[in-house]
């Protein structure tokens, strides 16, 4: 394999699985599982050695069909996709290996499916980020966004419902974006990425080009779960299946964040993005409010699940913060908040998982003191990543928002450094409410002196632990070593 | 300027400690052999630290980047050579002291009560030898997680409450600090720690340093209890003596105080202390607060929450020592660090005797208690006559220069407040002693004293008041330490 | 201003049906109607996509002796029209996954209004 | 959908459409690489006559057509010929989708980019067709497809 056919390779090692699990499936239902991991683990795989080509030669474009851009389509593999391949493939890998006596629990029969429709949603998501043409990654969002509604229609009673609410408000999405692309190849006549950013600037304020940038923006918004687009959100991870929320809310998000970076500060560019009127101060001002929102609803939450999709809402707010404050202190915060996000995440929800695993439920009033005996590892993951998203040091949570901290400053943005102080303060209630229940016993609740109910460790099984622990430590590690992948993200600030 | 990673070693030792108290967590005899090795080594490792800081010499680790030009910067200057010491030199006393209480009293869960204060430790290590403000904030932080569990430590409902009260004073504090970091930061492009101060007079407008200064103000000043933001303090006296003793005396509130002479000597510096009126409020700030601590201090029926407020006063002995912005007056301000710490804990320590001998809290409750505990009232009674400013105890001393540095720059009102504060001090502690010794007691009969673990090192460390009251340098040179400290400071200034 | 009106009426055309569209998607209760709406939308959509692809007296992009294939002007833009041929597909794709949950959604409550269904979650 | 209509008019209109469509569906998709059409529109014309005659006969028919375990692989089948064709050629070193370098030595790149198309089209053709009827199948069914 060479370089040159290597963003080729990672996005379609999905499409080859999610065909070959059916006809597999045909013979034996059994292999689905280990085929979607090896699938998974293939692709982030090639992802690690893609990003290790991509530091030692610089951007790869693939052709398709030997047709140079702009006619035809290209794959670009540029930091940015590096960057994003490597952080959605790792997550994907780790829940899909996670997942298998889940799915064996909440959806048996479906379990063939679900991994072929699995796959297709990572090659969405792999798609998006690999291409170099703004209508193949229309083509790619809906495959993904199909294969999510699929995925999150898994689930309880009412999943079907939200899924329906998502594909209603994802479909208005998509069409707004393509819409908004329309207009932008009304007035370029291009639909390469590279091709349109080196002629945007003519048009810049244009009225076509703004209704694009405006409704594309929109469009992209609501996929990416921007405040107050979030809508569906909550209902959607909550109703969902365990191993569905844990792949889509720290993988789906932050491709619609990748979307938003790549059109907003690649496509347009800063000043572009601003021509008429501050585009990046009323994206800031959205994200704020959204982090405010989603933290304030976590906190009245009692379900696990759902507090943890409202935390969504307010982490993606950072994630658009950071990019429309559109100076590099920022942009590092953003997209350094995707990996942190991403780890976060992917680690709370498959604690979500386990606990409903082994307890059948995730409601925060049910928790209680023996959680600490019967999930020691579990519960320790849980408060790393909890602390990380309060932001304190030295977990990787902090580091993200103290690039924010220092791109709202830059910025003299002071009501936005102030909505991300506030938040941390926000994330800090609602999660030590849960660490508080789970580690000390409920005072209101006296047990007889002496008598402590035996409690036996009921910790899952090692591949159920292993990628909750490796998340975990992921945590810690890239905290510590940030400073590496920040040197990696600076040099990738466009303009 | 000497580069070495010695100063890391001290933060380390005790942090390595965890894993192998929690190993030994079924065998008491060896965990708590685990806790007292950590101490004694980590005290030897700052004591070679010694040398280099009686002669103004700093040692400097440079441990790797954490951002790009932010190291992870320890560095041993005099300051915090000396405040390790202190820290850590009591750490061995409380370590001995901490095994006679919880197995006397006895308590729960102490493989957490230990380890968690091993972290404490070289969280403390940490805020000392930190060498600018991102590497401090670190500490800072982690100090505040890892006391969380021990202010809890009785998982009842008052220490629950205390500990909900104590994340939000403290988490709101890093968050302000971490604010204030960043402006440097984003202004300045450096926040080292350098004796005279990091910032110019022209750093910020003059409204904008005032409110920097107050984000400061609000960081480091939760910490070391100024009124209005002290009201933690008292409430995280549920947690168990020992806690109280070491954590509330010596490595909370301690780097508190120690982060007030760090913001005001190393980052505002004096001149733009005094250029913009920063210190006014400073001392307003302190002052207001001695006094009325004393007072309410009065109030107080139960004996750790008078110790409470008293320490709430005499940490803003500290504060203003470093407000008056004289040599003089910084040096006493830097000795009162080290001379309330081994009165304080020697106060603590006798509270905590009494009640697991006695289990009597209240004051009302002690009469006669000196016939069966003559050592620990004997002892409380120097501790007490030395937070009044009597000599020979080591208070007097650095309540003596506290005095010479307000007249050193020509200010009346601090003296003022200092004989105040003396007389109240003597009014809320005297009774107290009067009680124990001329009061006949009731129901003290089968009742000796507590045991050795917990008296040799009440006796130990009320010996040491003394004998740093009359020979200041008696051990380690700390009195000439505290002048380097407060030389170095003002000849910043000069150069 | 009439110009402006008149010179751009596919556009209108297509926006008055994209606001159908939104109109049903956002204010029906009933979810099939929803369902409905969502597929005006994208129709608008795509037919907003052919209608930037028309040239005055231009013919369909199939090479035509009588017209020489050098002259851009001759045939009218194709890329719109195999766009669309993608989006129609996915449209296709998304109405299939709609019914599929329509009908799972059926299932469950006995009823497709909204607000009957969000009481009984509740 | 899955009992049979009891009018023979509409199932005998149906059965008699049905190939005329087939045969329409199987033109476009095999002239798609030199003239309007492809594998979308004939996929679709083919899973036309095949639901045609679904609808019109209900499940006795249906069992006796294409069956409805066969559906699915029938669509990996397709997607697999497009995937293949697409990966050979970037396997002999041009890139995705580069008929040009489809390795069939002996032949003109000229007619290698027509058969590869060829092939492509065959590949969605088929997938579309099943995929079609696999989502009237689930319907008809009154299952969630998912």
């Amino acid at each position: 394999m060479t370089a040159y056919q290597l963003p080729v390779f990672i996005p379609f090692t999905y499409l080859a699985f999610a065909v070959l699990i059916p006809l597999v499936g045909l013979w034996k239902r059994k292999l689905s599982h280990p085929m979607a991991v090896t699938g998974s683990g293939l692709a982030a795989g090639l992802s690690l050695y893609g990003f290790a080509a991509y530091v030692n030669t610089g951007p790869i474009h693939h052709t398709f069909g030997g047709w140079q851009p702009p006619i035809g389509i290209e794959f670009v593999y540029d930091g940015l996709s590096a960057f994003f391949l490597l952080v959605i493939n790792m997550v994907a890998f780790l829940v899909l290996l996670h997942s298998k006596p889940v799915a064996a629990r909440e959806f048996r029969g479906k379990r063939m499916p679900f991994y072929s429709v699995t796959m297709l949603l990572m090659l969405g998501f792999n798609g998006i980020v690999s291409t170099g043409d703004l209508f193949n990654l229309y083509v790619f969002l809906e495959i993904s966004s199909l294969s999510s509604y699929g995925l999150i229609a898994i689930g309880n009673r009412h999943a079907p419902f939200a899924a329906f609410r998502y594909l209603v408000l994802g479909t208005i999405g998509g069409s707004m974006y393509l819409l908004g692309l329309g207009f932008l190849y009304i007035s370029t006549g291009t639909l390469n990425i590279i091709d349109m950013a080196a002629m945007l600037p003519h048009f810049a304020g244009k009225p076509p080009v703004l209704t694009g940038l405006i409704l594309m923006t929109v469009g992209i918004g609501i996929k990416a779960a921007l405040f107050p687009m979030h809508g569906w959100l909550p209902d959607a991870y909550t109703f969902a299946s365990s191993t569905s929320s844990a792949l889509i809310a720290p993988t789906g998000t932050k491709v619609g964040a990748y979307i938003l970076i790549r059109v907003l500060l690649y496509l347009f560019g800063i000043e572009s993005m601003d021509a008429v009127f501050k585009v990046s101060s009323v994206l800031g001002m959205l994200a704020g409010a959204g982090i405010l929102y989603g933290s304030i609803m976590a906190i009245a939450q009692s379900e696990l699940k759902r507090m943890l999709a409202y935390s969504s809402v307010s982490q993606i707010g950072y994630i658009i913060m950071g990019l429309s404050l559109a100076n590099p202190a920022g942009f590092v915060g953003a997209v350094l908040h995707v990996l942190n996000h991403a780890a976060m995440k992917a680690c709370l929800f498959l604690v979500a998982a386990n606990l409903r695993f082994r307890e059948g439920h995730s409601n925060i009033r049910l928790f209680n003191d023996t959680y600490r005996k019967k999930y020691p590892w579990t519960m320790a993951c849980f408060t790393v990543a909890a602390v990380s998203m309060v932001g304190l040091p030295p977990m990787a949570g902090f580091f993200s928002k103290w690039y924010l901290v220092l791109g709202t400053i830059a910025n003299a943005n002071w009501v936005l450094l102030a909505v991300i102080l506030m938040s941390s303060l926000l994330n800090a209630v609602y999660f030590f409410r849960v660490l508080e229940k789970v580690y000390m016993k409920n005072p209101d609740k006296e047990s007889p002196a002496g008598e402590e109910a035996v409690v036996m460790n009921r910790e899952v099984k090692p591949l159920m632990l292993a990628p909750v622990v490796i998340l975990a430590t992921g945590i810690i590690v890239i905290g510590i070593m940030n400073m590496s992948v920040v040197s990696y993200i600076l040099k990738m600030f466009p303009g | 300027m000497v580069e070495s990673f010695a100063p890391l070693f001290p933060v380390l030792v005790s942090l390595g400690a965890v894993p192998l108290i929690v190993a030994s967590r079924n065998k008491p005899n060896l965990r708590e052999s685990w806790t007292i090795l950590a101490a004694l080594s980590k005290f030897f490792l700052v004591l070679n630290l010694l040398p280099y800081a009686s002669q103004g010499i700093t040692v400097e680790a440079k441990i790797f980047e954490i951002s790009p030009g932010l190291p992870l910067l320890l560095r041993a200057d005099p300051f915090g050579v000396y405040f390790a010491t202190v820290a850590s030199g009591l750490w061995i006393l409380t370590s001995f002291y901490s095994i006679g209480y919880v197995r006397g009293a006895p308590e729960k869960k102490q493989t957490r009560y230990f380890s968690c204060f091993a972290v404490c430790l070289s969280a403390t290590m940490g805020i000392a030898f930190a060498g600018n403000l991102l590497t401090f904030i670190l500490f800072y932080e982690i100090l505040t997680l890892a006391t969380y569990p021990l202010v809890i430590h009785k998982e009842n409902k008052e220490a629950i409450g205390a500990g909900r009260q104590y994340l939000i004073y403290t988490l709101t504090a890093g968050v302000l600090l971490i604010a204030g970091t960043a402006i440097i930061y984003s202004s300045i492009g450096q926040i080292d720690f350098r004796a005279g101060g990091i910032l110019g007079n022209s750093a910020f407008p003059s409204n904008m340093m005032v409110w920097v200064f107050l984000l400061f103000l609000g960081g480091v000043g939760v910490k070391s209890a100024l009124m209005p933001i002290h009201s933690w303090l008292p409430s995280a006296m549920a947690a168990p003596t020992p806690v109280s003793a070491l954590l509330h005396a010596v490595a909370v509130v301690k780097s508190g105080v120690f982060g007030m002479i760090r913001v005001v000597g190393y980052v505002f510096g004096t001149e733009v202390m005094a250029g913009f009126g920063l210190n006014d409020i400073l001392i307003t700030v302190s002052g207001a607060t001695i006094i009325l601590a004393s007072l309410m201090a009065f109030s107080q029926d139960n004996l750790k929450r008078r110790l409470a407020y008293s320490t709430v006063g005499h940490l803003s002995y500290v504060v203003l020592g470093a407000a008056l912005l004289t040599p003089l007056g910084m040096a006493g301000g830097v000795m009162h660090i080290a001379a309330h710490a081994t009165m304080k804990i020697t106060l603590f320590f006798c509270a905590g005797a009494i009640y697991v001998n006695l289990h009597r809290q209240n004051i009302s409750d002690l009469d006669g208690i000196a016939k069966v505990m003559p050592f620990t009232m004997a002892s409380f009674t120097i501790a007490s006559m030395g937070l009044a400013g009597l000599p020979p105890v080591n208070g007097f001393l650095s309540k003596w220069y506290l005095a010479m540095g307000s007249l050193e720059g020509h200010m009346v009102v601090p003296v003022l407040i200092l004989i105040v504060s003396g007389v109240l001090n003597v009014g809320y502690f005297f009774p107290i002693v009067h009680r124990a010794y001329f009061h006949r007691g009731v129901g003290l009969s089968g009742h000796g004293e507590a045991s050795p673990f917990m008296v040799v090192p009440i006796v130990i460390t009320a010996l040491l008041s003394v004998l740093l009251g009359i020979f200041p340098n008696l051990f380690f040179g700390l009195f000439d330490i505290a002048g380097v400290v407060s030389a170095s400071i003002f000849e910043g200034v000069a150069r | 201003m009439c110009d402006f009106f008149l010179g751009h009426y596919s556009y209108w055309l297509t926006m008055f049906l994209l606001c159908i569209g939104l109109y049903g998607v956002l204010m029906k209760k009933n979810l099939v109607k929803k369902t409905i709406g969502l597929t005006i939308l994208q129709s608008s959509i795509i037919l907003f996509y052919v209608s930037i692809a028309a040239k005055w007296d231009a013919t369909v992009p199939i090479s035509d002796p009588s017209r020489p294939v050098t002259d851009a002007s001759n045939y009218l833009n194709p890329l719109p029209h195999t766009l669309m041929l993608t989006a129609i597909v996915v449209g296709v794709a998304t109405l299939g996954v709609a019914f599929a949950l329509l009908m799972a959604i059926f299932n469950r409550y006995q009823s497709l209004d909204e607000q009957e269904i969000l009481d009984m979650i509740e | 959908m899955r009992t049979q209509y009891d009018s023979l008019i509409v199932l005998l209109g149906a059965r008699f459409l049905s190939p005329y469509i087939m045969m329409f569906g199987l033109y476009v998709i095999f002239h798609g690489h030199h003239s309007p059409g492809g594998g979308f529109q004939g996929g679709t014309l083919l899973a036309a006559s095949v639901l045609l005659v679904r609808v019109a006969g209900g499940r006795l028919v249906a069992r006796r057509q294409i069956k409805e375990f066969i559906t699915t692989p029938l669509a990996a089948v397709g997607v697999v010929i497009y995937f293949a064709t697409g990966m050979t050629a970037l396997v002999a070193g041009g890139s995705f989708l580069d008929y040009g370098h489809l390795p069939f030595p002996g032949i003109n790149p000229v007619l290698l980019r027509y058969y590869g198309i060829l092939s492509i089209e065959i590949g969605v053709g088929l997938a579309v067709m099943s995929i079609l009827i696999m989502i009237f199948d689930n319907m008809a069914k009154g299952e969630d497809f998912v």
